[in-house]
């Protein structure tokens, strides 16, 4: 079945509702459909005590999800855009991703919160950021951020089942894109990362949308001559190296591309851990492609500018492959 | 209002809607990007207050900026420019519709964070206070922002402070496409004042005159140290959340009754009425005002963009206290 | 109350009151380490609040928890094991004096982040209406709590949702050396509710009947569909905020005012003098208290300490959607 | 003069509030003379307006201090301990981190923010924290973590130069800590990493306490024959990489070394960068030593086990040079 991102994640969600203890809460999600309608129709078709709108209080509707959560519902939170879980930092970091842990793992917090990330559409600097990294940092949290319908909708399928809080970033730029998912429940592991494209001559590391832009650069490298292999991490937290350093075993090189700037997401990490582990695999520096480190500019070529693009992107896989 | 300042609200009130009218047309036509959130029936409001501000006076707002940053006196040619991206806009093309910021005008910027600039509000009557200045700020927000925590951290530290600063909602009913009444326990929203033991009014946001009124008297009491007010502006945003929205969560009966309580035509009808204006001057200022937004559109279109140099200087202002 | 519940309020008020005492002491002796926040005098607040409660229904609270703890039915062994921090401790030693956790007596944590948990109080009374349970939340928190913007956010849901959550504020007038009346623009906690449409009511937090009986009634309420009350009980810390808290900032005028509402020999006398009691019995009650505090330190004094592995295992629960 | 870090910082204040706009402002910093008695007979000396108790709302006062900035005074907040800045976690990053550049750089914040950072006093996970390394990731912020009181004195007087937000980490546990301090103003620039210790075999690479840990390691170390050379980075935001270039271009080899757990600091985008700047410099991979990725537990030897010790950082440093 060929569908787009948004409704692969619309049918996740009618899934989940299909468990009595599941409902949806967030901003606008009801009456007015979701920011990206996501949640179109839903409020007539579950009603009010399934689809809840909430008044505009981040930190507040997350630490209720968290509550609820304790209480053994199953709440899924829609947080608007990505930039105002800030206002749920607090709420995220020193609650649900401790509570267990401080409890002496007596207390679980089953909690999904999907938001939207991503910069590209002109909404200016407190609108154009990509936060998950700062949550990926977190011990306690698990952090998700599908590029594909088929991860989107399986990533999501199997939130309900983990007894942690999970952190879901859904890429607005991708919503309307397209790709083939399993009719059948079609669940996708938390924490494996997947390889959308093989190859042999470098590895290109990525997520979210940064992993389909990898593709495009991937065919300009082919057309070079370059097989690129191209990873999609999927999971940020926790990270699955292992698919990395299988990768790189046979490779040998390796870029690593972020839509934010550097230090803002799991790049640093990564390659931190990556030249620490099989230091003698490389055959040059991890090269790290990000975006720029500013507060997103609204002007529309600036903007387009700030972050990675494929010829961008391949440019410094030639640079390393020819250094 | 006396004659002079009448035809100064109503110049800034139908500049505001025809400003606002143009560039839901240039969005259209794909010359403006990102969320545009028009102003479109609110203009009393902003232009009701602020006429009752000094220059000096700072005023700070939300994402729906465009009618505070014009009757704060930013140029039509700034602004149109910003929502442009170019560089000669009020934010260099960096800021964008959200955030407008022109310091030259203490228009001290346009937030996009719901209820974020509110404490900053507070912070700048913070300032003022200890810089011992006769000064006084007005913090413009919707209905929503009024459940976010930090509405009610910057009213209590406010009045607690006892700062200079009028506290001013933009109650149009909606936030986005939730109704008021389905998440605020208490929809008036003046009441919530109580909870700060400071004065709280509402007030015909239809009626830049009674507008006018209650900001001056909040200001006033602000200036003489008498603290915050917490001033309801109850209005009516004609067109939608933003151009993406299309508003049905809404009745047309609904809309259909706030239709007559235009702020502009009425505003027009009692300055003709009780004598403090002629038919012809208000065409005349309605000639100006046309040729002002077209002279803005031109401004616009002709501008340069901004460079990757603007974007990468202006992350930090100049370090004074860096080595080399 | 009735006679059998008289005997257990003053049970639970004496233990609380002795084992506070025993863990001052033991911290002294460094045999407890981090912060301790004593509950010394503020007895009255947590019995009778958690007396109008039945067994399944929750409570949170903030890091001044140990009495809470042992309302809700925790035993004196867990929770002094878990101050000795040792795996026997009700959080198994992960979590300390602040993080006290019975999920089985429906304790759902001490939190150390002031106002933090009062939303997730909200939440878990949000949990009890979405699995249609027959159930009510109790979020114990201090004056100093409700100047968070979390306050403010927990209040209006819970309003707008009408949720089973009793909100009960512990005023004991300062915030560590903070007094309220400099942070807060009313002072009457209580009054605060007017801005969310829910009752509220100021009590005597020194008599632990006038505690109960209030939250009897917001209880019920809660439980009958009508929604959330806002309660706010007058006391007095005898102790500083923490061990490291010389209480400088208060006079000792003031403390001596307070001496005399001391809420266990209080209701000591009341019990006595309404003949709910004999001298022999609470005497008994005092001798079993002081034997089962003896035996948590003892118990906590033997109990192993936990592991690498406990804290590496607990930071998530097992994967149910993990591969491999 | 030998003076503790408390003592240094007392100092510093008492340059700042020379400047008549300048004051002081945060929970329980006059009455009670702060938490760590960093104000201590403050509220005496300089009277209420210039030191300002606030009300138990870190958003707004944060904001608040913010909007006094852009008002031209200068606010000098005290967050009682790091763990609550998550709570002005929008206020910072959506806020004072932006406003400068997105409004083309025509207003300015010049916030002076000091708090405390650190872990291993028993506090339990939600006062354990180190998240400098959050605020370390947010262009348009800068970030400073001094190790030793004349870094405390000397940056905290060059913050009142700074006219954009500055965040200052300081460490509970070196506030007793002595050390030398010129009588005279002696500014630390914000932009500089510091060599502690010079050595040629090795370098160790850590800010704020773990700077200190690493001395000692060095000493471990030297008993052991090898050299090696300690850098306080102390400013993390901007990061000086060229400080560490020069020393690795000498040692070939480097630990660096963090107090958090992996992920959560500046540690992994200072590797990822130094590895593609200097690979061949590089004589084996850099190594990492980091707190472990949890809540941080409150049991006493737990809670100690849990962070990097001279013992395990020399240990790092000797296999990384046996291999
Ligand atoms: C913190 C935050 N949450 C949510 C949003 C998304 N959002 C933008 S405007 C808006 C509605 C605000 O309504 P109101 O305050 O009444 O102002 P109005 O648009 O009606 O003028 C929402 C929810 C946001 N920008 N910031
Ligand atoms: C968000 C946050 N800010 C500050 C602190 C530090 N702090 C701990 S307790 C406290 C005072 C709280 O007073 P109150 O709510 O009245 O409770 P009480 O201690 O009097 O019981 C403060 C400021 C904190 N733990 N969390
Ligand atoms: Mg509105
Ligand atoms: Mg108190």
């Amino acid at each position: 079945m060929l569908i787009t991102y948004r409704e692969a994640i619309r049918q996740a969600l009618r899934e989940l509702l299909k468990d009595p203890t599941v409902f949806l809460m967030g901003e606008d999600i009801g009456a007015y459909g979701g920011a990206f309608a996501v949640t179109k129709g839903f409020l007539e078709e579950y009603g009010p005590e399934r689809v809840m709108d909430t008044p505009i209080s981040e930190s507040g509707l997350v630490s209720a999800a968290i509550g609820a959560g304790m209480a053994g519902a199953h709440p899924v939170v829609e947080v608007m855009t990505i930039n105002f879980t800030l206002l749920a930092f607090d709420a995220l970091v020193n609650h649900a991703a401790k509570i267990h842990g401080m409890s002496g793992g007596r207390v679980n917090v089953p909690l999904i919160l999907r938001t939207v990330t991503g910069s590209g559409n002109q909404l200016g600097a407190q609108h154009s950021q990509n936060i998950e990294g700062h949550y990926a940092m977190v011990p306690g949290l698990k952090v998700l951020a599908p590029a594909t319908p088929a991860d989107a909708k399986g990533l999501l399928l199997s939130a309900l089942y983990e007894p942690n809080p999970v952190f879901i970033a859904e890429h607005f730029a991708l919503y309307n894109t397209k790709g083939e998912v399993d009719e059948e429940r079609a669940f996708v592991p938390i924490n494996k990362a997947s390889v959308l494209r093989e190859g042999t001559d470098i590895t290109l590391i990525a997520y979210s949308r940064m992993a389909i832009i990898c593709m495009k650069a991937a065919e300009l490298l082919a057309q070079d001559g370059i097989s690129a292999e191209v990873l999609d991490m999927r999971t940020l937290r926790p990270l699955d190296l292992d698919t990395i350093f299988t990768s790189i075993a046979k490779t040998h090189y390796a870029v690593m591309v972020e839509e934010t700037g550097k230090g803002t997401s799991i790049g640093g990490s990564l390659i931190a851990e990556v030249q620490e582990q099989i230091f003698d695999e490389l055959k040059g520096p991890i090269r790290w492609v990000a975006g720029l480190p500013v507060p997103v500019p609204y002007n529309k070529t600036l903007e387009r500018e700030a972050i990675p693009s494929p010829d961008s992107i391949a440019r410094a896989a030639h640079e390393l492959l020819k250094a | 209002m006396d004659r002079e300042l009448s035809l100064r609200a109503y110049h800034q009130m139908a500049l505001i809607r025809l400003f606002e009218d143009k560039a839901g047309e240039q969005y259209g036509r794909g010359k403006i990007g990102g969320f545009l959130h028009l102003y479109i029936g609110e203009e009393a409001c902003a232009v009701g207050a602020i006429a009752a501000l000094r220059h000096e006076d700072y005023v700070i707002t939300h994402y729906r900026d465009h009618g505070h940053a014009l009757a704060k006196g930013c140029s039509a040619r700034a602004v149109m420019a910003e929502l442009y991206g170019k560089r000669t806009g009020v934010s260099k093309g960096l800021g964008g519709s959200m955030h407008l910021f022109c310091p030259e005008n203490r228009l001290m910027g346009g937030y996009a964070i719901v209820g974020g600039h509110i404490p900053i509000g507070t912070g700048l009557a913070l300032g003022i206070h200890k810089l011992g200045q006769d000064l006084v700020c007005v913090v413009f927000f919707g209905d929503g922002a009024v459940n976010e925590g930090e509405f009610h951290e910057a009213l209590n530290m406010a009045s607690v402070w006892k700062l200079p600063v009028v506290f001013f909602c933009e109650n149009n009913l909606y936030a986005m496409g939730t109704e008021i009444s389905r998440t605020s326990a208490v929809t008036e929203v003046y009441r919530r004042a109580e909870a700060y033991a400071i004065p709280g009014q509402r007030v015909d946001g239809m009626d830049v005159e009674a507008v006018y009124r209650a900001t001056r008297e909040a200001v006033a009491r602000a200036r003489d140290g008498g603290g915050p007010t917490l001033l309801e502006a109850m209005t009516y945003r004609f067109k939608g959340h933003s151009m993406a929205d299309a508003v049905s969560y809404r009745t047309r009966d609904e809309e259909a009754e706030w239709r007559p309580r235009d702020p502009i035509p009425l505003f027009r009808e009692r300055l003709l009425a009780d004598g403090r204006a002629t038919e012809e001057e208000l065409t005349a200022i309605e000639q100006d005002v046309k040729a002002e937004v077209e002279d803005a559109v031109h401004f616009a279109e002709e501008s340069p963009e901004p460079t990757m140099e603007d974007v990468l200087s202006s992350v930090y202002a100049p370090c004074r206290a860096c080595s080399e």
